[in-house]
């Protein structure tokens, strides 16, 4: 999570806001606005007719029917208006250039936040239909995809929601979708993830051979004894070494003091264990996996690291694990490839997000019992396209899924396309979509599928401030967005 | 028959560009001298317009007096009506590099422009007529660690001869090279500059002369630990936002040279206060891919207008308008600077980015003594570079300039131009 | 009296109704993004500007030095006095006409000429041009107020030129009615280099194919034998080649139409003066950047030349493999010639950049701005333009200095009486 | 061997194709312009429906209306009428009605090849001849709501050849309703092309103004091309009558209405892609539009088109140019339109009786009034909200779908 922090801190230092003052009297003062007498929906179905909205400093500070409204509000009558949490795009690629869907990346360390152009043209056109935040899912490619990030389209100075989000693997990419091509896939992934947990077992069965080594070579535990011979800063510098450095400095250090006598040169000179390769993209996959504490119970296969043979599948280490750091996507469109999604979630215990089309039909039962977060993406596609995997799904996806319980979010996978994401869920209600399940399909399972339900998502108390206020239906295409509040400041939707 | 003559066209012209170099390279006889012209332009201070004297010793500029003195005693050139300029500072080019500008391998920061300049390239003598007398060399952009830059004069028998500051700058490519995406160009940056960090830690003697340190490693450290100034070229406003993340994240320093479409990002730059270099064509027009409305901006304003000390660099692509600094500064007068403030973006602001402003960019004490005879003003067309001098060696005379007197009167023309 | 009380009173109602209630509520109107059209669609007969510029330089565009004076647009006309209308009154500004290019190759829908045949002498360059081109809008940003579209070189016989205002009030250049129209032809490399393959489709694109489908013109020679033949036809000396449609060259020869010639290199240059004196027509020189070898013959036919762009100032060799000298336009206007500046494929927006240059290679500041007004306005049969003297046509621009100074700003333009770029109205 | 023999002689790719082939030739030698109408194969079902709201198609919308269909035509539409005794009626208390949607400008089951490439003007080449009337793709577009189609030859030539007009039936078959439809023209690429002729729109104009005085477009110097005789005959022929033309951008548009319009045939123009840089410019022209291929990651100043074109008073149809999009993305499209600024009274008269009249056959579809082909589409809202359901569809009164059938057989 710190690292999370950091990140966040540093784009918002990045990002001044740089949308100055608006010429017109709509200045709202200190960020105090209140949204008077409209039918709000919550977003998780319930509807509030005649409510108020209160929005102080970018948060919901209060929604009910009696609120009282705080002196110094801006007051916005908003009588016979529809209010709305910002929609979201649970799997969007708006904002980032063609070549970042498609081209390779070096690793999984690659973020989709670096390809986020907050100055792109049709985030205007997205927040005048009433986007307000973008689930952005990195490459869709490549097996790997890289971090995908949450971030919100409102004027460029806003920070992103989450900058570091989930690894996103693609099990069928948008071309390919093929049976026999996914096979290869999954278990493509699944060897990614058994070498990286077999690698992580490995870095803590090395950490503890060191630990060894060095109390064999330098008989008492020689970094007690740093601490009371070295300076502080050098001590604070010599923390970001690896082992191997400060093994290495520490015997020449302790011959140049003279006192290398004092040690008695070892019959068979112990090398120190050879450290596993550093690896950035690694690293990452590894923090989707729990972190392995009891591998090295004594109970656990110590001698020979790759158990064989009858044994040791019935000697399985029980390993208990913590919960991951980092969400895993998994993008998957046939039936096949979302067995492999769930094989994977299922035997590394990962925290999953399903994104799929036609396959999430066939595997309602097996999803609802495994507790992933489902996502229809490419719903573009399915109304457009002719000749793209997604255009041979039957209709009512989403009725489907929806009826099964599984909180589907919708995501549609493509640049221009994110602009008219209420379109696609009118089109879901159309062909037997329940409307409540339609609109918090694009708000708060959006936001739980990306992870950031705690943030955004619905108008509740301490909720960002991404409020919309449409003059009908957010649902029928006549409808306007009047009013689009990101973080509680109103956006001047005819500025270009 | 007409395609036969070209080749033997371009060999005079090779020809005649040497003999121009040659011989006004040699040092003046007792290296003290004062040059008194009728306007004296020092950039820094205020123009002297009724007369100034400068005097020069051994390479350096000694004093500046308004009027037609000479206290020192030392021998006069006179110039009722020229105009003195300081020599002007191109902030950032890719001229006189032979055979390319940017290895295919996209990771090489251990390459130096010193290895790939050809000194005897038509570009340096060009720079001199157009009163340019130090230009920051750096490699392409199409790379991701790219290489080393150099701050060189334009005159010199061999790259050693040209250096004014060897380890000027490191390319780093925030905009992703042709073939990959922003994704990757960030992710395998990271990971360079993770590995250098990492092996910078690894490193038992920090010494930089060991011979046992690769060059790669010297480079990284050198820009980990501040020594060598990164030169981030940026194409949209993201990579601004990208750039200033990579600076904080491994601690860089140096300046960003924007692309044509980062217009938007110069508040950001003006809050963080990070150098930077304007793209080469200042008034780029910008088209919005969703309405199809196109609109002209005028960067100079915008940058002015923003509180960013406004840098203004060449454009060579250009035939002859913007290929030239003083046309350049021109424009950014009309487009709303003073003259002084155009005339020091294309001198003083430059060598200042460039970290040279001790020894280049205005007309002071103590600085080297990079001084332009211009025939009238330099802001306009009609005139012209007629004396040059660098580190007080006098560089160029117009009047021994065969090859311009092939390029304005053609061949039939044999004549010198008359005149002028 | 009472109309100015009655005047009063309406501005007071108009400001209450204006002054906003201190706690206003916001209610916003309820569409405001239904409708977003553009303005409605007027074309270029909308009311003239009327406005008078007080104090200012005046540049004539006919060479003449500057002389201070008012001067006042009304109904698309220039009168030399004060007028009635807005008083546009900036200290040190400069009104100059705006400028000409009688060359202009830029702003085609897609392709410049009809390539699949080599001479479409009927083809009008109007259906060519896309008017909407933000070419046209950056023109006349850079004070160029009328631009003469001319067909692509790719053809021997381009087409028939068109005159452009280069801007209007409706967002797009229109055409200048009773403008007349030259026949254009282009000598030299370009129209014998074309790689296009006539049909069928799909057949190799190396030049030159000996195939029977390929375009005629492959040398120098075929260029001028197929001129020759035509002329010569039109003339009644021989028989036409197939029923071709020779209206245009009888105009030609009938001096009923000037005749535009692109030559570049001396051999081109010579053999359009040869094919003028077989044919007998006069024609009008475009480009010529070796004219300064022949200043002699060309100067003594006193001919008109459209001297092409200015080549790189670095390696003194140009299109066509010429060898080009940067005072090629003073050299051929010394020798007599009438000389007019054009920037050709750079565009509108380049011609000022044309003529700064010009400055540096032996023009004065007013010859160069002559050249880029007064002259193509004559050369282009547009007696009215490219001048401010009493009832000149209103294409004029008001500069902060000598519009030949590249520290000059242009703060308003006129084009046809309409103003298009106003840059004096304050904030 | 003239054009209609060599539309027919395709590669049979199945035993069905042959036979079909075979029957098509037989009915073009025949060469009578008459209006080939097979029944359908069962008897239509008499039927009659009483719905809350009805938009007959040509922009009037009423309340309450009994319509009375019997043998697949509209018998009587009446508003506020009583329901004929003897006779089951359908009642939809709140649901809106509306004319089974026209797709004006498609290739569905041209997979033949929609034109003949080699020469620049093909006017007798017929769309219709290439036409495989039980094509896969038929089956989703008459289940998406759209009941009859415009067959038109791809915008390969200047002059490309004949349209058509085809009416779905139920069981997702087709019937060619119009076999000789307007001619069409293509001023845009790839007519227009470097590689062959013309390739200018200039060249398309001098090219046609020639052959609509009889002669082929020739200028001095070498390199003129034979134009087939039989062309020049049909150019020359075409006096008045609506005529269909592609075009991308304003001055191609410009252009060809100008060349049309001279030998007085009115023109349609088709496409408009790129036109929307210069709405103001198209809307001079006076000429309904059809704008095909709406697609949701179009630019907005395209989206915005419609309604522009629509305020300056230009009548606009929408269609899919199936199959390079979806043949079901029809209403998607004219919510998309909606969307941004196209008006919602001329959101249904653009998708079924404009699109009638472009292709000819305004008399017989796009409409729900007496005597027209009984097509109609009956859902729970308004028919351009995507969010509306269909309760009810009708393709020459035989029933598509029947929400309230459907829900029983899934239970």
């Amino acid at each position: 999570m710190f690292r999370l922090r950091l990140t966040v801190a540093l784009f918002v230092l990045a990002l001044a806001l740089v949308g100055g003052g608006r010429a017109d009297a709509a200045e709202p003062e200190g960020g105090l606005v209140a949204l008077i007498g409209g039918e709000v929906r919550i977003g998780d179905g319930q509807v509030l007719s005649g409510a108020t909205v209160i929005l102080r400093d970018g948060r919901v500070e209060a929604v009910g029917k009696d609120v009282a409204v705080p002196p110094g509000a801006r007051r916005v009558d908003c009588a016979g208006k529809i209010i709305t949490p910002g929609l979201i795009d649970a799997d969007s690629a708006l904002g980032m250039s063609p070549a970042d869907l498609s081209a390779k990346v070096p690793g999984a360390d690659a973020r989709a936040a670096d390809a986020f152009d907050p100055w792109d043209a049709r985030l205007r056109t997205a927040l005048r239909q009433g986007v307000t935040t973008l689930h952005l899912g990195a490459n869709r490619e490549h097996l790997i995809g890289g971090v995908a990030a949450v971030v919100s389209t409102g004027s460029p100075g806003s920070a992103a929601i989450d900058a570091d989000g989930a690894l996103v693997i693609n099990v069928s990419t948008r071309r390919s979708a093929a049976g026999l091509g996914g096979a290869a896939r999954v278990a493509l992934v699944r060897s990614t993830f058994i070498s990286v947990d077999y690698g992580q077992v490995q870095r803590e069965r090395w950490r503890r051979d060191l630990a060894e080594y060095e109390v064999k070579r330098f008989g008492a535990s020689p970094l007690m004894e740093e601490e009371l011979l070295l300076p502080p800063e050098l001590l604070a510098r010599m923390r970001l070494w690896t082992p191997t450095a400060r093994a290495a400095w520490r015997v020449a250090a302790f011959k140049s003091m003279g006192r290398a006598k004092k040690y008695t040169k070892p019959k068979k000179p112990a090398t120190p264990p050879k450290a596993p390769r550093e690896d950035p993209s690694t690293d990452v996959i590894a923090s989707t996996l729990p972190a392995p504490e009891a591998v090295l119970s004594d109970d656990g296969p110590k001698t020979s690291p790759k158990p064989k043979g009858a044994k040791a599948r019935k000697a399985k280490p029980a390993k208990t694990r913590s919960k991951a750091e980092r969400r895993t996507f998994f993008r998957a469109e046939l039936a096949a490839d979302v067995d492999g999604a769930l094989g994977a979630v299922r035997d590394f215990r990962l925290e999953g997000v399903i994104v799929g089309g036609q396959g999430l039909r066939d595997r309602v039962q097996a999803l609802g019992k495994a507790n992933v977060a489902v996502v229809v993406s490419y719903v573009g596609d399915t109304a457009w396209s002719h000749s793209s995997p997604a255009a041979r799904r039957e209709e009512g996806l989403g009725a489907a899924l929806a009826d099964a319980g599984l909180r589907p979010a919708l995501g549609t996978g493509a640049t221009g396309v994110a602009r008219f994401l209420r379109l696609h869920a009118a089109r879901e209600v159309g062909e037997g979509m329940d409307p409540q399940d339609a609109l918090a399909a694009i708000t708060l399972w959006a936001a739980e599928a990306a992870g950031v339900a705690d943030e955004t998502g619905s108008i509740a108390v301490g909720k960002r401030g991404d409020v919309v206020v449409w003059s009908g239906d957010p649902l029928d295409a006549a409808t306007r967005a009047e009013r689009v509040f990101v973080a509680g400041q109103e956006v001047d939707l005819e500025r270009d | 028959m007409k395609t036969l003559r070209f080749p033997w066209v371009v060999l005079a012209l090779a020809a005649v560009a040497v003999i121009t170099v040659a011989p006004t390279a040699s040092r003046a006889a007792d290296g003290e001298y004062v040059i008194q012209a009728g306007t004296v332009v020092t950039i820094d201070g205020d123009i002297l317009t009724e007369g100034g004297s400068v005097f020069v010793s051994g390479g350096r500029i000694e004093d500046v007096q308004p009027g037609y003195v000479n206290p020192w005693g030392a021998t006069v050139q006179k110039h009722e009506t020229a105009w003195l300029m300081p020599g002007l500072v191109e902030a950032h080019s890719q001229g006189g590099l032979w055979r390319g500008t940017n290895e295919r391998a996209p990771d090489t920061p251990f390459v130096s422009v010193l290895d790939g300049l050809d000194p005897l390239n038509d570009y340096f003598t060009d720079l001199l007529r157009d009163g340019v007398t130090t230009v920051f060399v750096v490699p392409g952009d199409q790379t991701l660690l790219g290489g080393q830059g150099m701050v060189i004069k334009p005159v010199g028998r061999t790259a050693e001869e040209m250096i004014v500051r060897r380890d000027a700058g490191l390319k780093i490519a925030l905009a992703p090279r042709r073939g990959t995406s922003r994704m990757a160009q960030l992710a395998e940056l990271r990971r360079a500059l993770t590995l250098a960090r990492g092996a910078e830690a690894l490193e038992v003697t920090s010494d930089p002369d060991d011979p046992a340190r690769s060059a790669r490693q010297v480079a990284m450290s050198a820009l980990l630990e501040g020594r060598l100034p990164a030169v981030m070229t940026c194409v949209a406003p993201v990579d601004v936002v990208n750039a200033f993340a990579i600076m904080d994240e491994f601690g860089l320093t140096g300046f960003i040279r924007l692309g044509s479409k980062s217009r938007r990002a110069l508040p950001l730059l003006a809050e963080r206060g990070v150098p930077c270099i304007l793209p080469d064509d200042i008034e780029p027009l910008e088209t919005d891919a969703e309405t199809g409305k196109s609109e002209r901006r005028y960067l100079a304003a915008e940058c002015k207008a923003a509180g960013v000390p406004v840098v203004i660099q060449a454009n060579e692509a250009s035939g002859y308008g913007m290929r030239s600094l003083w046309y350049q500064a021109a424009v950014a007068v009309s487009q709303g600077l003073t003259r002084a403030e155009a005339l020091r973006a294309v001198s003083l602001a430059p060598a200042r980015v460039l970290g040279v402003e001790d020894r280049v960019g205005s007309i002071t004490k103590g600085k080297d003594a990079n001084l332009v005879l211009w025939s009238g003003d330099p802001l306009d067309p009609a005139s012209h570079v007629d004396l040059a001098w660098i580190e007080g060696d006098a560089v160029y005379d117009r009047t021994k300039d065969r090859k311009l007197v092939r390029l304005l009167d053609g061949v039939a023309g044999s004549r010198p131009a008359e005149g002028r | 009296m009472r109309r100015l009380a009655l005047g009063l009173a309406v501005c007071v109602a108009a400001v209450s109704a204006l002054a906003l209630p201190a706690d206003r509520v916001d209610a916003r109107p309820q569409n405001n993004g239904q409708q977003r059209n553009n303005g409605q669609q007027n074309d270029g007969q909308r009311a003239k500007a009327e406005l008078t510029f007080v104090g200012v330089t005046i540049v004539d565009g006919l060479g003449g030095a500057g002389t201070s004076g008012t001067v006042s647009i009304e109904g698309g006309r220039i009168r030399m006095r004060t007028g009635g209308g807005r008083r546009v009154d900036v200290e040190g500004a400069y009104l100059a006409p705006g400028f000409i290019e009688a060359n202009g190759r830029t702003g085609y829908v897609s392709n410049a000429a009809e390539v699949t045949r080599e001479m479409t002498a009927n083809v009008d360059v109007a259906d060519l041009v896309d008017t909407r081109s933000s070419e046209f809008r950056e023109a006349a940003f850079e004070g160029c107020t009328t631009v003469v579209m001319v067909p692509g070189t790719e053809n021997l016989v381009g087409g028939l030129t068109q005159a452009y205002h280069a801007w209007g009030p409706d967002e797009r250049a229109f055409p200048i009615e009773g403008a007349p129209k030259d026949l254009t032809v282009t000598m030299g490399n370009s129209p014998s280099r074309q790689t296009v393959r006539n049909f069928p489709p799909r057949r190799p694109r190396v030049p030159p194919s000996t195939s029977i489908y390929a375009r005629r013109p492959t040398t120098r020679m075929g260029v001028v034998w197929m001129l020759r033949q035509s002329f010569l036809a039109a003339k009644g000396v021989q028989p036409p080649p197939d029923d071709a449609d020779l209206t245009h060259y009888r105009e030609v020869l009938d001096g009923k139409r000037q005749l535009r010639i692109q030559a570049r290199a001396l051999q081109d240059l010579n053999g359009a003066m040869r094919l003028a004196d077989e044919a007998g027509f006069d024609f009008v020189a475009e480009g010529a950047e070796e004219g300064y070898m022949l200043r002699s013959e060309l100067g003594k036919r006193g001919l008109t030349v459209i001297a092409g762009p200015l080549p790189s100032v670095t390696s003194g060799s140009g299109p066509d493999a010429t060898e080009t000298a940067l005072r090629n336009a003073r050299i051929l206007r010394d020798a007599g010639c009438r000389v007019v500046l054009t920037a050709g494929v750079g565009g509108g927006r380049w011609l000022r950049e044309q003529g700064m240059f010009a400055t540096r290679y032996g023009f004065s500041r007013d010859e160069a701005l002559a050249a880029l007004t007064s002259i193509p306005a004559d050369l282009c049969g547009l007696k009215d333009r490219g001048r401010i003297t009493e009832g000149a046509a209103a294409d004029v621009v008001l500069w902060s200095g000598h519009p030949m100074l590249p520290t000059s700003r242009i703060l308003l333009v006129v084009v046809d009486g309409h103003v298009v770029l106003d840059r004096t109205a304050p904030g | 061997m003239n054009a209609t023999e060599r539309g027919a002689r395709r590669r049979p790719s199945s035993h069905r194709r042959v036979r079909i082939a075979a029957a098509v030739v037989a009915a073009a030698l025949v060469a009578t312009p008459i209006v080939v109408r097979a029944d359908d194969p069962a008897d239509a079902a008499d039927l009659v429906v009483r719905v809350g709201q009805l938009h007959t198609g040509d922009g009037k919308v009423l309340r309450d209306a009994v319509i009375v269909i019997e043998d697949g035509r509209f018998v009587s539409v009446t508003e506020g009428g009583a329901v004929p005794k003897g006779s089951a009626a359908r009642v939809f208390a709140n649901a809106v009605a509306c004319p089974g949607f026209v797709d004006a400008v498609t290739q569905i089951g041209l997979d033949g090849g929609a034109a003949e490439s080699p020469e620049a003007l093909t006017p007798d080449v017929r769309a219709a001849d290439a036409f495989d009337v039980r094509h896969r793709d038929l089956k989703p577009t008459v289940r998406a709501g759209t009941t009859s189609i415009g067959l038109l030859p791809a915008p390969v030539n200047v002059a490309s050849g004949a349209s058509a007009a085809a009416v779905l039936r139920a069981d997702g078959s087709a019937e060619v309703l119009l076999r000789r439809g307007p001619p069409v023209f293509a001023f845009q690429p790839p007519a227009l092309d470097n590689a062959r002729v013309p390739s200018t729109a200039a060249g398309a104009r001098a090219m046609l103004e020639a052959a609509f005085a009889g002669r082929a477009w020739t200028t001095s110097g070498e390199g003129s091309i034979p134009v087939r005789p039989a062309a020049l005959e049909m150019l020359a022929a075409m006096k008045r009558g609506p005529s269909i033309v592609y075009a991308d951008g304003p001055e191609n548009a410009r252009i060809a209405v100008q060349t049309l319009r001279a030998q007085g045939l009115s023109p349609t123009l088709v496409g408009l892609r790129s036109a929307w840089k210069d709405v103001a410019r198209v809307a001079d022209l006076r000429v309904p539009c059809i704008v095909v291929g709406l697609d949701p990651s179009d630019p907005i100043g395209l989206l915005e088109m419609p309604g522009k074109l629509a305020a300056a008073g230009v009548d606009v149809s929408f269609a899919t140019g199936a199959p390079a999009r979806s043949p079901r993305s029809l209403r998607l499209s004219v919510a998309l339109a909606v969307a941004n600024g196209f008006p919602t009274a001329q959101a249904v008269p653009a998708v079924t009786s404009r699109a009638a009249v472009a292709l000819g056959v305004g008399d017989q579809v796009g409409r729900v009034a007496e005597g027209r082909r009984a097509d109609l589409l009956i859902l729970d809202g308004e028919p351009w909200e995507l969010r509306s359901r269909v309760l009810l569809s009708l393709a020459g009164g035989r029933i598509v779908r029947d929400a309230a059938a459907e829900a029983e057989a899934s239970k």
